[in-house]
């Protein structure tokens, strides 16, 4: 009988006193996608970090082939064929798309030569659907096409186990398509996938078999056929959920808050007009490069615009830097939560108290420790974010815990104006729900949100209005009750221009 | 609560305790006041600055113009009491001397987002330069009285104005970076420049503030050291800043920014101090002491590094 | 008449140079260890020195430390300046002797007795003889110094520019430059290649230090420039007996470091054991070097010195012999 | 379309910057440009272009090595010692041991940062230290003298190889350009050793990507040691007299130079070309204000420093400028991504 060509036999991992593993056995075949799902938390990339050897398991022990090994690290692993692409992207900023492919690739020989690696790099790229200049300098990719370089570079060579975390957390809907499509193929290949995804509906598309971990558990594994959404969902949570993406009414009031006449920035976007009323909830959608983060950048002051006009409550603004925008009552939360939103190394109440450090001083500077945690606990409870206590590093936080983290950072700022990019990203079913109740409850007390997101149910489920942009265009304003995924994507794609 | 006392301050305070153990043991002046107190006072001005030091460590940058704005403001002292200026009165005008000069480094470093260690290394230079154009090959002697004496005598008891300052600041700061606003901000925008600035921080605005504070206390240790030596030459402070960094970074503090405590720096520097004079009193010569500080150097971060090693082999 | 010292005595002694490493300290060194053993001192010769990135600081610490031990004496050959003060004065306090050599403290303070190597105004005369002689009385020349802080440096070189405005002889000897290479063998090596390439017409480069007047000469070797410019001032046999004999550097001159440290010793124990009172006109023998005489130091008011000199003056007659 | 790469642009605008201050200092001193000025240059340079690109390997990896200066002081009279004891040494066996001396040095720093995960600055604060005391020890005062020296040796650095008019090229210049392209040529064509590039880059992808990081760094080290340790021996060539006090200093002239040179402090990009032209411009600065009569002896160091910072805000403007021009180019250049219909 063949062996699987990956085993975890009884693994478990602790750091410090948080076990994030526990006995956790699982077997890839060839062939195979196997999906994992599980919360923020549940111990996913941990797992992965074990399988390729970044971590040495606490106890219990990793199998190839049916054979023990013990893995040194990433490059013993990728030796035996093991490959991953990371959670966060991984990329080289110097050097350029052709040279992050291919930089540890061993079938090359000795001497660098460009022309074939262009030429490969070329081939790679255009194998998972996407075009990208491989000369292009790795420092100004987007994060979806550090995700490209990425998984170009895993499959630069020969994999038998492809690990992908959250693969398509920071791509649009195509490129996320393109993406399971490689999937599979792979496994058609052979190529046993492990595909981990907190977008449910992605993984009835993709997977063969799926495995439920919770609180660092295994709690089943099953062909993707014996599976139902609900029942998938209440294994990771342990309990029942109800519809989530459920489109409330709106709130939105007729007091405009925000107006935007002709933004732009140079080399950047250009003509982004809009209202945003207190109560409502306005969803910017688009694709990759659509340069939606811009706008926000302009609007919290941190590329300050060079073209159009911007009112606040009626009153015309020019915002300079962040602090002017926060002293309006405008807060970003960044889609790069690791390099633009917090602090990793530092505590979850230093991270929480970030902007607002004023409330927690004393007349004198001095830190109120005790105000600081009871802000934090608040956080704590109201987000339902899982820490051991409030000193601990927020790097050490799973994904979605710290995203919370994030968020509590510019809730406490108390604003008006929430902008928000890819708020979900990276956060599970329950973790996203409760993100949306918040924006939802955010409005509901007479804030506005501007939700930047990539992912068209969640546009659909949170946007009373939704603007559409491409290519640093604006290509039109959709009113909830009009918006269909079909007609958002007309206009990303730019098929269709609206006139509104 | 957050503990006093971390790892690393435990190790250091460990090492510290042997060193002052077989220190006394091995000589009997090394525990009489009169060398505990050449003890800092040999080595004042480096201590002082070291403990900014840790602040524009912790902040992700570096001030190697320290020894250089020191000599200058040494210097311009000098040269203005030499002129006729009342001492009193050279004093304050020449604090600000590093104060302008630390606005100096950290504009080009916060503002034109240059590598601080590029900019200091270049007014590492400069500085000196205006030091050695003040002063060419003279030397300048013959303070007064009353100045002297704050750098050589006791001021309160045998406690001369430089241990004195050196308490105070330590205390001062010991305070502003582990229990005000100040020192959180340094260590976020050590963490991470962007974070800070996105957080709303006016990050380039604090940078400054720290290297103007590093040379308001450089322009102090001048003084302090024009009082202590009673004369003042071109080379005042020269190759200082290369001791100072080592004092901050065998205190803990990160050389990549946003980590490291006071706390680990005071009992640093007491170490090194007391190190040194302990084999200076057991007539080991300069270049010995010098590798043995080096070597302390680099056994203090791989002993615990090691003994860490250790711990996970061992069964849990 | 001379007083001769009583050998046996016990007392702790430093000696402290510029900083270690340098052969000419070592030298010194070597002296003082030969009186040490004539003098069948019980007590110990420390020979303590700071680094060289480390000097001024450096001494002020040894001699701190000194005073706190309570050695006898310090003999110190000063690298601070003015700076050493308040450390000597502390130390002579605790009744610590300090006898410097080879370079003295500027303003005479904290200073029992400097042992001069030789008159330092018979330095500049002995330094213009030597250009007047290799210039053939006239031409432009430029100084190669140390480093701007150096003491006996500076005092040397100040002489040189008195004998030289004071007396007709030298009247066509132009000093146009005076530079300084920092004692290390690369800055000097450039400097003098520098002054060659901005005075055209320079006929001799004076450098009253040994590590500038070798690579002075070096350079001008290298270069091919030993016709046009040569090279002159203070310098060891050892590391000059080539250049002498091929015409680079055809004179320069220097005394015995090993006898100063011999003499520098002899006083310093001296004074320790208080058999010389180190006043002026006080009359000792050194051992094997025999009379010499406390007088007041010409160049510091107020100090007091033993002048050791005379200077040799190395030529391709000479050097060969110096050199072994 | 031809694009130019940021490392050719950044050189281009070094090569300019110091075709200005050639500019300047020509309008100020008489006689400047000369063939002299280039033999004065390129002797000099010859040894501190040794280190800045050792130095360079070092900081691409993100990295600083401060105990080169101890390296090459060590090296010079450790070379030195044994050419005096064994006076038929074959110059081969003398480069060898020179190389030798260096890489066991930089080997000792390679495994501390490396293996044991010690901060390079702090390691190399410390063998700085140690390294030269280990010379003061070892050296017991004496100094090496050119008497005790092979006369090869001593006539090396200043062996013309061939002179196109007054412009000389010498022997050890010419070894240093060299070695510096062998070494530029390395470290962009050679598959292996782009992995510093890598490293520097993003230490943790590097290690993710299954790049054997410590191994890099460790190489990284162990060759600026050696060429450190080729530099000594250069250095013991050229100035015959080596004391305890040799190299000091040349640890803030490499770092300098590679500055300067357009090398990234944060590691990842950077050419020793750069650190090259760097080293130059350095030398050229210092020669050349030695002998600018406006300032005298006691401004030099001011105005070198004022140099240095007006250089690199210079080039840190130029790049800026050049950068965002490339950027607004290849947008125009750039062909529109395409999105099929979901
Ligand atoms: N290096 C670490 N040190 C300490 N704790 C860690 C570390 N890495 C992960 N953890 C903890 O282990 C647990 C599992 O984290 P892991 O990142 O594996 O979760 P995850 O399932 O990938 O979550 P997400 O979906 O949010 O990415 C979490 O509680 C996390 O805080
Ligand atoms: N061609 C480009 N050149 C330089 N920077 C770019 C380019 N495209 C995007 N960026 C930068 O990358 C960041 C992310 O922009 P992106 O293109 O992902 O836009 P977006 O519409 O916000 O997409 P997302 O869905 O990821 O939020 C922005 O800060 C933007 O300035
Ligand atoms: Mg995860
Ligand atoms: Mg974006």
């Amino acid at each position: 009988m063949a062996a699987p060509v990956l085993a975890l036999r009884d693994v478990s991992k602790s750091f410090g006193a948080t076990r994030a593993l526990s006995g956790m056995t699982l077997e890839l075949w060839p062939g195979e996608v196997h999906a994992v799902v599980g919360e923020n938390g549940a111990g996913k990339s941990t797992m992965i970090k074990i399988m390729t050897g970044v971590h040495a398991p606490s106890t219990g022990g990793v199998e190839v082939d049916g054979r023990p090994v013990t893995l040194s690290g990433p490059r013993e692993a990728r030796a035996k064929g093991v490959s991953a692409i990371y959670q966060e992207p991984m990329v080289f900023p110097d050097l350029d798309v052709a040279e992050n492919i291919f930089i540890s690739a061993t079938d090359l020989g000795l001497v660098q030569r460009r022309g074939l690696l262009r030429e490969r790099a070329r081939e790679l790229i255009a194998r998972i659907g996407m075009s990208l200049d491989p000369d292009r300098v790795a420092s100004g990719l987007t994060l979806a096409e550090q995700q490209a370089v990425e998984i170009a570079r895993a499959l630069s060579q020969d994999v038998r186990v492809l690990i992908m975390d959250e693969p398509t957390a920071s791509l649009s809907a195509h490129e996320a398509g393109e993406l399971r499509r490689i999937a599979r193929g792979l496994a058609a290949e052979g190529v046993a996938v492990v595909y981990i995804s907190h977008r449910l509906e992605e993984i009835f598309e993709v997977a063969h078999r799926v495995t439920v971990i919770r609180d660092g558990s295994h709690i089943s594994t099953r062909p993707i056929a014996e599976v139902t959404p609900e029942r998938m969902i209440a294994e990771m949570v342990g309990r029942e959920v109800g519809n989530y993406f459920r489109k409330d009414e709106s709130h939105a009031t007729p007091e405009v808050l925000l107006s935007v006449r002709g933004l732009g920035v140079e080399d950047a976007f250009e003509g982004v007009s809009f209202d945003i009323h207190r109560g409502e909830v306005l969803c910017l959608a688009g694709l990759i490069g659509a340069r939606r983060t811009d706008v926000a950048l302009s609007l919290f002051g941190i590329r300050p615009a060079t073209a159009g006009r911007v009112l606040w409550k009626g009153q015309e603004v020019r915002i300079g830097s962040p602090r002017a925008a926060m002293a309006l009552g405008i807060a970003y939360v960044s889609e790069d939560r690791r390099k633009l939103g917090l602090a990793l190394p530092l505590s979850i109440r230093s991270n929480v108290t970030l902007a607002t450090l004023g409330k927690v001083l004393t007349r004198w500077g001095l830190m109120r420790e005790r105000a600081e945690r009871a802000v934090t606990q608040g956080y704590r409870e109201r987000l339902n974010i899982r820490m051991a206590d409030a000193d601990t590093p927020v790097g050490k936080l799973s994904g979605g815990n710290q995203q919370k983290v994030m968020l509590a950072k510019w809730l406490e700022t108390n604003p008006q104006l929430l902008i928000f990019d890819e708020p979900t990203r990276g956060i599970d079913v329950g973790a996203k729900a409760e993100v949306h109740d918040l924006i939802r409850q955010f409005v509901r007390q007479g804030g506005a949100a501007l939700v930047i997101s990539s992912d068209l149910p969640e546009v659909l489920a949170l946007g009373d209005r939704i603007l559409v942009m491409r290519e640093g265009r604006q290509m039109g304003v959709i009113p909830h009750e009009a918006a269909t995924q079909e007609g958002v994507m007309r206009l990303a794609t730019g098929q269709d221009r609206d006139a509104a | 609560m957050t503990r006093v006392l971390g790892p690393w301050e435990t190790f250091l305070l460990a090492v510290l305790v042997l060193v002052y153990a077989a220190n006394a043991w091995i000589s009997p002046q090394f525990l009489t006041v009169g060398n505990q107190i050449n003890l800092f006072q040999l080595s004042i001005e480096k201590i002082i600055i070291a403990l900014v030091m840790a602040f524009v460590i912790i902040n992700a940058e570096i001030d190697l113009s320290v020894g250089s704005m020191m000599g200058l403001s040494a210097c311009a002292f000098a040269t203005l009491v030499e002129a006729g200026t009342p001492a009193a009165l050279a004093c304050a005008l020449c604090l600000g001397i590093g104060p302008a000069g630390g606005f100096l480094n950290g504009w080009f470093v916060a503002r034109l987002g240059l590598p601080s260690l590029v900019v200091t290394l270049a007014t590492l230079i400069g500085f000196r330069g205006l030091a050695r154009i003040l002063l060419e090959d003279r030397s300048i002697g013959g303070f007064p009285d009353w100045f002297a004496a704050l750098g050589q005598r006791g001021l309160i008891g045998p406690v001369p104005l430089g241990l004195l300052s050196f308490l105070v600041l330590f205390a001062l700061l010991y305070v502003v970076l582990e229990k005000g606003g100040f020192g959180r901000k340094t260590y976020v925008i050590g963490v991470s420049r962007d974070v800070a600035e996105f957080a709303g921080l006016d990050t380039a605005r604090h940078k400054i503030l720290i290297f103007m504070a590093s040379g308001l206390v450089a322009s102090y240790a001048g003084l302090l050291f024009a009082a202590r030596v009673g004369a003042v030459r071109g080379d005042v402070g020269q190759g200082f800043e290369l001791d100072i960094i080592t004092m901050a970074l065998l205190g803990g503090v990160s050389i990549f920014g946003g980590s490291g405590t006071l706390t680990g720096v005071g009992l640093a520097i007491l170490i090194v101090l007391s190190l040194r004079n302990g084999m200076s009193l057991m007539n080991v010569t300069g270049h010995i002491q010098t590798g043995v500080v080096g070597l302390l150097l680099i056994a203090s971060v791989l002993v615990p590094r090691l003994g860490a090693r250790l711990a996970r082999r061992a069964p849990a | 008449q001379a007083k001769t010292l009583t050998p046996g005595q016990e007392v702790d002694m430093v000696l402290l140079p510029k900083f270690l490493g340098i052969l000419v300290f070592d030298q010194a060194h070597e002296g003082a260890q030969e009186a040490h053993a004539e003098l069948q001192n019980p007590g110990e010769l420390l020979f303590q020195g700071p680094t060289p990135e480390n000097s001024v600081a450096g001494q002020i610490e040894i001699m701190t430390t000194a005073g706190t031990q309570g050695v006898g004496a310090v003999m110190l050959s000063n690298n601070a300046g003015d700076q050493i003060v308040p450390a000597a004065q502390a130390a002579q306090q605790a009744g610590t002797k300090v006898v410097t050599w080879d370079s003295p403290i500027p303003n005479g303070q904290g200073e029992d007795i400097f042992i001069a190597q030789v008159d330092f105004e018979e330095t500049g005369r002995v330094m213009a003889d030597m250009a007047h002689e290799i210039m053939g009385g006239e031409g432009q020349f430029a100084v190669l110094s140390a480093s701007p802080d150096a003491a006996n440096q500076n005092a040397w070189i100040a002489s040189l520019e008195e004998v030289l405005g004071a007396d007709e002889k030298y009247a066509n000897l132009e000093l146009v430059e005076t530079v300084y290479g920092n004692d290390q063998s690369e800055e000097s090596y450039n400097r003098a290649l520098a002054l060659v390439d901005s005075h055209p017409d320079l006929k001799l480069i004076m450098a009253p230090t040994t590590v500038g007047i070798q690579a002075a000469a070096k350079a001008m070797q290298d270069e091919g420039l030993c016709e046009q410019v040569k090279v002159s001032g203070l310098g060891l046999p050892a590391e000059m007996a080539s250049y002498t004999l091929n015409g680079c550097a055809p004179q320069f001159a220097l005394w015995d470091f090993r006898d100063l440290g011999y003499l520098t010793y002899q006083v310093a124990y001296g004074l320790a054991t208080g058999q010389l009172t180190g006043e002026e006109g006080e009359t000792f023998v050194a051992g094997r070097m025999g009379e010499y005489t406390i007088e007041a130091d010409p160049g510091r008011e107020g100090a007091k010195r033993v002048l050791m000199g005379p200077f040799t003056v190395y030529t391709a007659e000479n050097v060969e012999g110096a050199a072994n | 379309m031809t694009r130019v790469s940021p490392g050719a642009l950044r050189l281009l605008a070094l090569v300019l910057v110091l075709l200005l201050v050639g500019a300047f200092f020509a309008s100020q001193i008489e006689n400047y440009l000369n063939a002299r000025l280039f033999n004065r240059i390129s002797s000099s340079v010859a040894i501190v272009a040794l280190i800045a690109c050792a130095q360079t390997l070092v900081i691409l990896t993100r990295n600083i090595d401060l105990s080169l200066g101890a390296v090459v002081g060590f090296t010079a009279y450790g070379t030195g010692a044994l050419v005096t004891a064994v006076p038929d040494l074959h110059p081969a066996l003398l480069a060898l041991a020179a190389l030798g001396i260096g890489a066991g040095f930089g080997l000792v720093n390679g495994l501390l940062v490396a293996y044991a995960g010690v901060p390079s600055i702090i390691v190399t604060l410390a063998t700085m230290a140690i390294f030269r005391s280990a010379l003061v020890e070892f050296s017991d005062a004496q100094s090496i003298t050119t008497d005790s020296l092979p006369d090869w040796l001593v006539a090396f650095p200043n062996l013309q190889l061939f002179a196109i008019g007054g412009v000389q090229f010498r022997a050890a210049f010419v070894a240093a350009v060299v070695i510096v392209i062998f070494v530029h040529l390395a470290l962009t064509r050679l598959r292996p050793a782009r992995a510093l590039y890598a490293v520097g880059s993003n230490p943790e992808a590097a290690e993710m990507a299954g790049i054997d990081v410590r191994r890099t760094v460790l190489a990284a080290f162990v060759a600026a040691g050696a060429l450190a340790g080729l530099a000594g021996l250069f250095f013991l060539a050229r100035f015959g007299n080596i004391t305890v006090v040799a190299g000091l200093g040349f640890e803030l002239k490499s770092i300098a130079a590679a500055v300067l040179g357009g090398v990234n402090i944060f590691g990842g990009a950077g050419t020793v070309v750069g650190a090259l032209i760097g080293a130059i411009l350095v030398d050229l600065i210092e020669n050349s204000l030695v002998r600018w009569d406006l300032v005298s002896e006691f401004w030099r160091e001011a105005v070198l420093g004022l140099l240095i910072l007006s250089a690199v805000t210079g080039d840190a403007l130029l790049m800026r400028r050049l950068q965002r021009l490339r950027i607004r180019r290849d947008k125009a250049a750039a062909p529109v991504p395409k999105e099929a219909t979901p």
